[in-house]
């Protein structure tokens, strides 16, 4: 354990705090600076580390769970089954902040129909997507995400077009879709924050190259195509609910985003007209990139006002798992009454 | 008339679905159990929803047998596309109330039994004042005034039948009433009784209600705790979660708030459904999900992620017949051995088998029990019979235990632990202790995964690590042979011993009564649950010749004993199998029985001789 | 030196993953072959891309021994993180090739091993030109070149080891050879050789090549025209695939138009995967895919519609340690039971067993026929000690054979056939004949469905018609008993029976040498498919002692026999399990078959007195 | 069977030889309608009956393929999966004419991710799905395709947004993608002949009301709701291929899509400026028309260029299923050279 050189957070937390095992990950893995910026951005919004539920599938980017805050709990899953297993996790506790790190492959191929029901449930999640387009631990296939005509290490080209998992989430209603890059940490930090922030199923597709197995030249998933084709859409700033701060901006560059809990997202504007409210919007712009080649970034949409899993299940605010068994059964009355009207 | 006709007899309705025929009948049941005559009904209905061949039996006996008959003794024939093959079935000496209109062809122009002709759809054109589509259900209502004013049926006893069976809708009770009427003053008017058969009040069903299982099993759940339901529907598993959803909406919202303490999710499939009872349980809740055979199938992967990451699940899986989509609206055995080592690699899992509506609701609110304390999933094993059938069955008892949420530490407790280990086998019974997410403590974290760990949780490849785990596993899931109910075991020190399990109960009742009276009584066991207790082999070891009776074609459970008997025993176990859908029957117990037990008291030296 | 060390012995190399070491072992197993030395590979490599422990083992005995070895000879030690564990097993008297830089602390101060620091990081540094991330792959052939020095390996035989790996890269062929020849220096001028062991050219690899089982069984897919494959990658199943692809590329692909005579698609996951293959077999192609556990456990579902919709289908596989995810890059016979009867409901699947390259690739290659002869989904399971190590073995043989499509009716043959039922079993052998979607021909279409059906495919819910498809699939597949590859008997008259199957063959092979050599010989018989070969039962009835060797920890194949033999001889049989997850060696059955034979020899009574 | 009144199609047959067997669906209900209009396309478009492939999942939906052309073969596989195996029938046989028939509890839930990844890949398949927004087999839970807010016959509410199933496959690049009314055949058998002439994946949405169990005021997908919320974007014509026919017609208010066979279909405009090849015009509309209660009805999106699965597979003409062993057996001497090449 290194000596926290860290200052504290709002609880008392040093970063340190919120760090986890030793990657196993490939030196120079996307993911593994993805994991960095988890930690500094748990660490920067004071999350409680025994409130935090670390969800993920199966492949190297779901082994980071275990790359950052040792103390929180984790659940490293099935292929493709962590949306339902974080649902589960989120209906018996709702106190829990869910964060879930994915894959490409997990996410957009065995997990798709998971993947898109979660959102239209508006799972209260911050849904990490490590997007390399390739199934990394099962040494470099193509996934769904990659791009048609990009080829593998080996030569192969990808005859299927890409499944774009921002516009599906757009598609399927979703209430928080970015995209970012792992490289990009003073963008992906602030979007991270406000995905915590956000009540309801964020979703960050992160380009995170692969450098075993897709990162060489005719990859659009490498460090050197994405640095050329990075499409910034605006610039997120994260202001954290704080009562007695005003912030002072123009709105004709800002975009101000007011989330569930007081925090707010502000988003100055690059691409001059991104409207983040706008579905539409958001998908033209990601079918004009796609056709150009750009990788488009930033927070593309946002509806902080859509209700939650747990808030369309109308549950209470104490924990379903915390609740006694005396608050779960009939009255002795009302099963006497129950059991003498069955004829 | 003998008195042997009083009381006793199999009533079949055969019908189209979705010609309301179901409310018709559920109003004879009732009308029957109101008057104290007990009866056991079999719903046979296709897997569509309008104009397919339904039957459904209704079999009344003195000794409130529970189990199908395979003759009939009335059938009302309703349904022209079945009907000669119905009368078929009908035993000589037998009655058939029938459409008129039906063509009188093949066996529907036997002599040996009487025939009872109605013009229900006439009737029903002329004399009901109903909007058409009504007027379709209304006429198969007529059928019950027929059938009361032929074998006796009390009309209080069938006013409250209909009464139950439209109890939110007066006007509907009315007019159903009045088809009633129609039908019974049809046959006084133009039809002579010539069959034997008729009821009488007696007093055999005090103290009874009647239950479906799948409402039980639902009821066992409310009653255990449970907190969410993820569950994808399918028949016939579908009607047990919607009856956990509708008691949950009854019990468990705040009157004020309108909150739910309860969450009960869709999901999209039941991968997903296993998946979030799975999710559910790790963060401590007690979670279900019920379901049938293709469901099954699809939750394999994620229930061996519960055995090997050690979480609690209360799976009720609902037995249909077939592989694949198969019969769905029938009923079968069939899972058993699939679901006791549901996934890929070494598994094993605690199933329990409950044969009737109270044991389903008791095993199913235990389910959770023991489900926390092996910290794994567990199965219960109803099946289409009992979850959809109704039961005459005792009310079911209010739970006075408390529950039992197995080795969970929170924080204080973890503060008193200094030395904890995830998966480590504290007490020797391959238990380990665990944290639940939230737990406000700093070392109360870990990660849980589905790839090899060591007793810390921690990720290994270690050969050691994995060996020790997967024989801990083993001793844990042993251990669960005490903790599942004892069989039941109905012993006379006879040398013949019937093994069964489930709804397969109340066949081997009837039989076993037959048996005794042909001369060939033997004793019975029924096992209660997988993996098996202690007292199976000691029983078996005590019989000569063991018939293990199973409604599935592999004889599932006679290969699990298989597995476990000293051979000696093995050679003693006789399968008898029943695998065509519809419930088991008596006869299909007796006839091999019989023939086994006639077998060995023949002398074979002078058989051979002579 | 004793005579015994030469070429006896079992290197080790423990390295970290990702370091380019895979090279460095197969270099050194290949010169080994081409000097005419016996090799046996083993890797035990982890479930990451990059820097986990991995080993490689390289045994070698005249004997020709191909299973693993439990101690080491010769440790080339590289890992920091296991070096103290590794240099444990080494055995007294072995030696160690270790990083100078290593600490010699724990087990790795033994002073009962030969030590040889070799200072492999600063040699790199300092003598290769290379770019940094090529120097640390070029830093693990440095061991190559001391280990040769230090054992005597042919320089020409690392030379052809070397082109043999960098085939196509001449340039990294020469920067490899380099760096092989500092480590030769190095150990000329600064080792002084105390251990005993060393390699001397010999005849014994003459006529054999190098495979792995994997691309073996894609060679076996390819032979037996199989077109479609459907996939979704899984360790340790990937390499069969792509090798498939890599095979089909070169042999299917129309040099003119570019069209390909085969079709891979990578599904979106394994439902999809033998989704695809059932579409295919349906459509007349003949196509497979191949997984491992969790890939089973998905296939459940669409397997049952394959049994009883029957529908031909092949499926490899290439079974890994542990329930759930488990160890994904170990190995293990843990899906044996699961696969036989996979699916919800009375399910019965063939599955063939092969223990050789050879057999991996024969069995694949007959699957197709056995699938089509049957008309049903057939497994062959593999795992990762046969699919991803090398073995030696005899080239393949070309098959000369035809191919059985089994009872398919064309156009024609339908014209003939006057009154065809696509469930009918005309030929009592419970197999039907089956029409091909566009077969030019109005009576030739039906409906597949997995839903009950009749004996004409039509829709049906008939108690009798499902009984009798369901005893008709217990006939058919009952029948594949006598079309499975028949046991592999050895058998001289002993009381002692060892029976394995698959890859736990190669420990059984030395184990019965050294239990001769002990005195205590037994016979063997390796079961080569499901369900069982009627001389299996035959076989055990001559033995008294029985021991059932497998790699698993719930005796799968034993459970198996055991529902088959009578009690007699299931009292006879004796499971002996290992399941760690690396492949089983001699010991692990020497020691329980040792004491089962000295304990039946040793007279009870005398032993009771003495 | 009934003497056919009918006139016969190109390849002499009668309307009646493309009948199945006697629905057991029920009365009334709008998958029975489908199946009409479905025979009416297949006859009309004379459709080789042998080379018919009938697909389907599992729901009363999928029965339907039992109840047109008898004489085909068909698959009722497994509850979602449906896409698969067509996938599969299509790869071994290239010439079948593949026509799926799936239920909006099959598509959008279980079988949701099949669904997406049979778009991905564009394979050559007529995808009908019969939507009545419940599960009518299972009788009667809400499916994926409700209406967030409509209601249950017993009167729950749906606190889900539904998924767009046309919306999701436009944006996964789809190829053909169109929503009709089972109870319109003058839009839905041009729409059918389209698709069976399109090579590619051909979604129709075709919304057909559950007359048992979603037919009630409170549902969205009854057929009053249906009738009085259609909202046409176009009036599709189909005109087969026949190189002697030239069709007239002005371009501002009709649009010819040509298909691969040499078909067209020609597109009367109703909503002025539908373009049925943009992709983003036909999510706007998709959009506007959730958010108005509207049902969107015709073609909304095509583009008949997009390679389909077999051809992207560069599979020969000679469907695999018919090629002989000896064209799949490396020869003798190319076994033996691999052989020699393996040490
Ligand atoms: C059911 C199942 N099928 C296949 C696998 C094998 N598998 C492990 S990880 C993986 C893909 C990983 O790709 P991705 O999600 O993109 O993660 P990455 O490694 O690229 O970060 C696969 C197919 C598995 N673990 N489970
Ligand atoms: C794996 C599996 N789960 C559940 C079922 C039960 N089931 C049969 S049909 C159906 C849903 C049908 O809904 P839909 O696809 O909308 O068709 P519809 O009946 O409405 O036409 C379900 C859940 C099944 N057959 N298989
Ligand atoms: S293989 Fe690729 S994705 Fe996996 S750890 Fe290495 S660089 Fe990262
Ligand atoms: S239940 Fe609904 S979907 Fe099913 S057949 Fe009846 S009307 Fe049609
Ligand atoms: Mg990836
Ligand atoms: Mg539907």
């Amino acid at each position: 354990m290194t000596i926290a050189a860290d200052k504290t957070n709002r609880i008392g937390l040093t970063r340190d705090d919120y760090r986890g095992a030793h990657t196993t990950l490939c030196a120079g893995c996307g993911h593994n600076s993805i994991t960095n910026h988890i930690v500094k951005a748990l660490h920067d919004s004071a999350v409680e580390p025994h409130l935090l539920a670390k969800m993920s599938g199966i492949g190297c980017s779901s082994k980071a769970t275990a790359y950052f805050v040792d103390r929180a709990h984790g659940f490293n899953g099935a292929h493709g089954r962590m949306p339902s297993l974080a649902t589960g996790a989120k209906l018996a506790n709702r106190e829990l902040v869910v964060v879930g790190v994915s894959g490409d492959g997990d996410t957009a191929s065995i997990g798709l129909g998971q993947y898109c029901h979660m959102i239209r449930r508006n799972l209260d999640i911050t849904y990490v997507v490590e997007d390399n387009g390739v199934y990394g631990l099962t040494k470099g296939q193509l996934s769904a995400t990659a791009d048609l005509g990009s080829t593998l290490r080996k030569g192969r080209a990808n005859d299927y077009p890409q499944i774009d998992i921002c516009a599906v989430a757009i598609d399927l209603g979703a209430s928080f879709v970015a995209r970012s890059f792992s490289g990009d940490g003073k963008q992906l930090v602030p979007l991270l924050r406000a995905a915590l922030a956000h009540r309801g199923t964020a979703l960050l597709d992160v380009v995170s190259p692969c450098v075993t197995f897709n990162d060489h030249a005719g990859s659009t998933k490498s460090y050197a195509y994405v640095k050329d084709h990075d499409a910034p859409v605006n610039t997120p700033d994260f202001i954290a609910f704080q009562p007695e701060i005003t912030v002072d901006y123009d709105p004709g560059t800002v975009q101000d985003v007011a989330l569930h809990d007081g925090s707010h997202i502000l988003l100055r504007k690059l691409d001059g007209d991104h409207d983040v409210r706008d579905p539409v919007a958001a998908l033209r712009a990601l079918h004009e990139a796609r056709r150009s080649g750009e990788i488009l970034t930033g927070l593309l949409y946002a509806d902080p006002e859509i209700d939650d899993l747990c808030t369309r299940e109308r549950l209470p605010d104490r924990p379903l798992a915390h609740l006694g068994i005396d608050a779960l059964r009939p009255s002795r009355e009302q099963w006497a009454a129950l059991m003498a009207a069955l004829v | 008339m003998a008195d042997g006709n009083v009381n006793d007899l199999c009533i079949q309705a055969a019908t189209v679905n979705g010609s309301g025929s179901q409310s018709s009948n559920l109003v004879i049941t009732k009308a029957l159990f109101h008057m104290g005559i007990p009866v056991a009904a079999k719903n046979v209905f296709p897997s569509n929803i309008e104009g397919l061949p339904t039957w459904y039996d209704i079999r009344i006996t003195p000794r409130g047998y529970q189990c199908r008959k395979r003759s009939v003794d009335i059938l009302i024939g309703m349904n022209p596309a079945t009907f000669a093959d119905d009368a078929g079935n009908v035993r000589p000496g037998g009655a058939v109330i029938h459409e008129a209109a039906l063509p009188r062809v093949g066996a529907a122009g036997r002599e040996d039994v009487a025939w009872y002709p109605v013009p229900f759809a006439r009737l029903a054109r002329e004399r009901i004042d109903a909007k058409p589509d009504l007027r379709k259900y209304l006429q198969n209502m007529i059928y019950v005034g027929v059938l009361a004013e032929l074998i006796g049926l009390d009309p209080a006893a069938v006013e409250r039948g209909v009464h139950d069976q439209f109890r939110t809708k007066p006007a509907a009770a009315e007019l159903n009433l009045e088809a009633i009427r129609l039908g019974v003053e049809y046959a006084r008017e133009h039809l002579v009784k010539t069959d034997p058969f008729r009821v009488e009040a007696m007093d055999g069903t005090a103290g009874r209600i009647l239950l479906d299982g799948n409402r039980a099993a639902a009821l066992g759940a409310l009653m255990a705790g449970c907190t969410v339901l993820a569950w994808y529907p399918i028949t016939p598993s579908s009607s047990l979660c919607e009856a956990l959803i509708e008691h949950a909406q009854r019990f468990r919202v705040d009157p004020e708030t309108g909150e739910r303490r309860f969450a009960a999710v869709q999901a999209e499939d039941e991968l997903a459904a296993i998946g979030m009872v799975l999710g559910a349980t790790w963060a401590g809740a007690r979670a279900m999900t019920a379901t049938s055979g293709p469901g099954i199938s699809l939750m394999a992967e994620l229930t061996g992620l519960g055995y090997y990451a050690e979480l609690p699940a209360v799976v009720v899986d609902v037995q249909r017949a077939g592989p694949s989509t198969g019969l769905p609206t029938r009923t079968m055995q069939g899972d058993v051995a699939f679901v006791h080592a549901l996934s890929h690699g070494d598994t094993r899992h605690p199933v329990l088998l409950p044969g009737t509506v109270t044991e389903v609701y008791e095993d199913t609110r235990r389910a959770f029990d023991l489900a926390d304390r092996l910290q794994t999933p567990v199965f219960v094993l109803s099946d289409l019979d009992l979850g959809m059938n109704l039961w005459m069955t005792p009310p079911l008892p209010y739970a006075d235990e408390g529950i039992d949420r197995g080795k969970v530490l929170d924080a204080e407790a973890l503060e008193r632990t200094r030395d904890w280990g995830r998966y480590r086998d504290v007490d020797g019974d391959g238990i380990p202790y665990r944290t639940l997410p939230g737990t406000p403590h700093p070392r109360a974290g870990f990660l849980t995964r589905g790839s090899g760990h060591d007793e810390n949780a921690f990720y290994s490849e270690s050969p050691r690590a994995y060996r020790d785990t997967m024989e801990r596993l083993r001793r844990k899931i042993d251990g669960a042979r005490m903790l599942l109910p004892a069989p039941q075991v109905e012993e006379a020190g006879r040398p013949g011993l019937v093994v069964a399990y489930g709804t397969t109960h109340h066949a081997v009742i009837e039989a076993r009564d037959r048996l005794g009276e042909a001369g060939a009584a033997v004793d019975y066991m029924r096992v209660r649950g997988l993996p098996l207790h202690p007292l199976v082999a000691e029983v078996i070891e005590r019989h000569e010749r063991v018939y293990v009776v199973e409604q599935n074609r592999d004889g599932q459970m006679e290969a699990i004993l298989r597995q476990e008997l000293p051979g000696t025993l093995c050679d003693r176990l006789r399968g008898v199998r029943h695998f065509n859908g519809v419930p088991i029957d008596a006869e299909a117990i007796i006839e091999p029985v019989l023939a086994g037990e006639a077998a060995a008291r023949r002398p074979p030296a002078r058989s051979a001789v002579a």
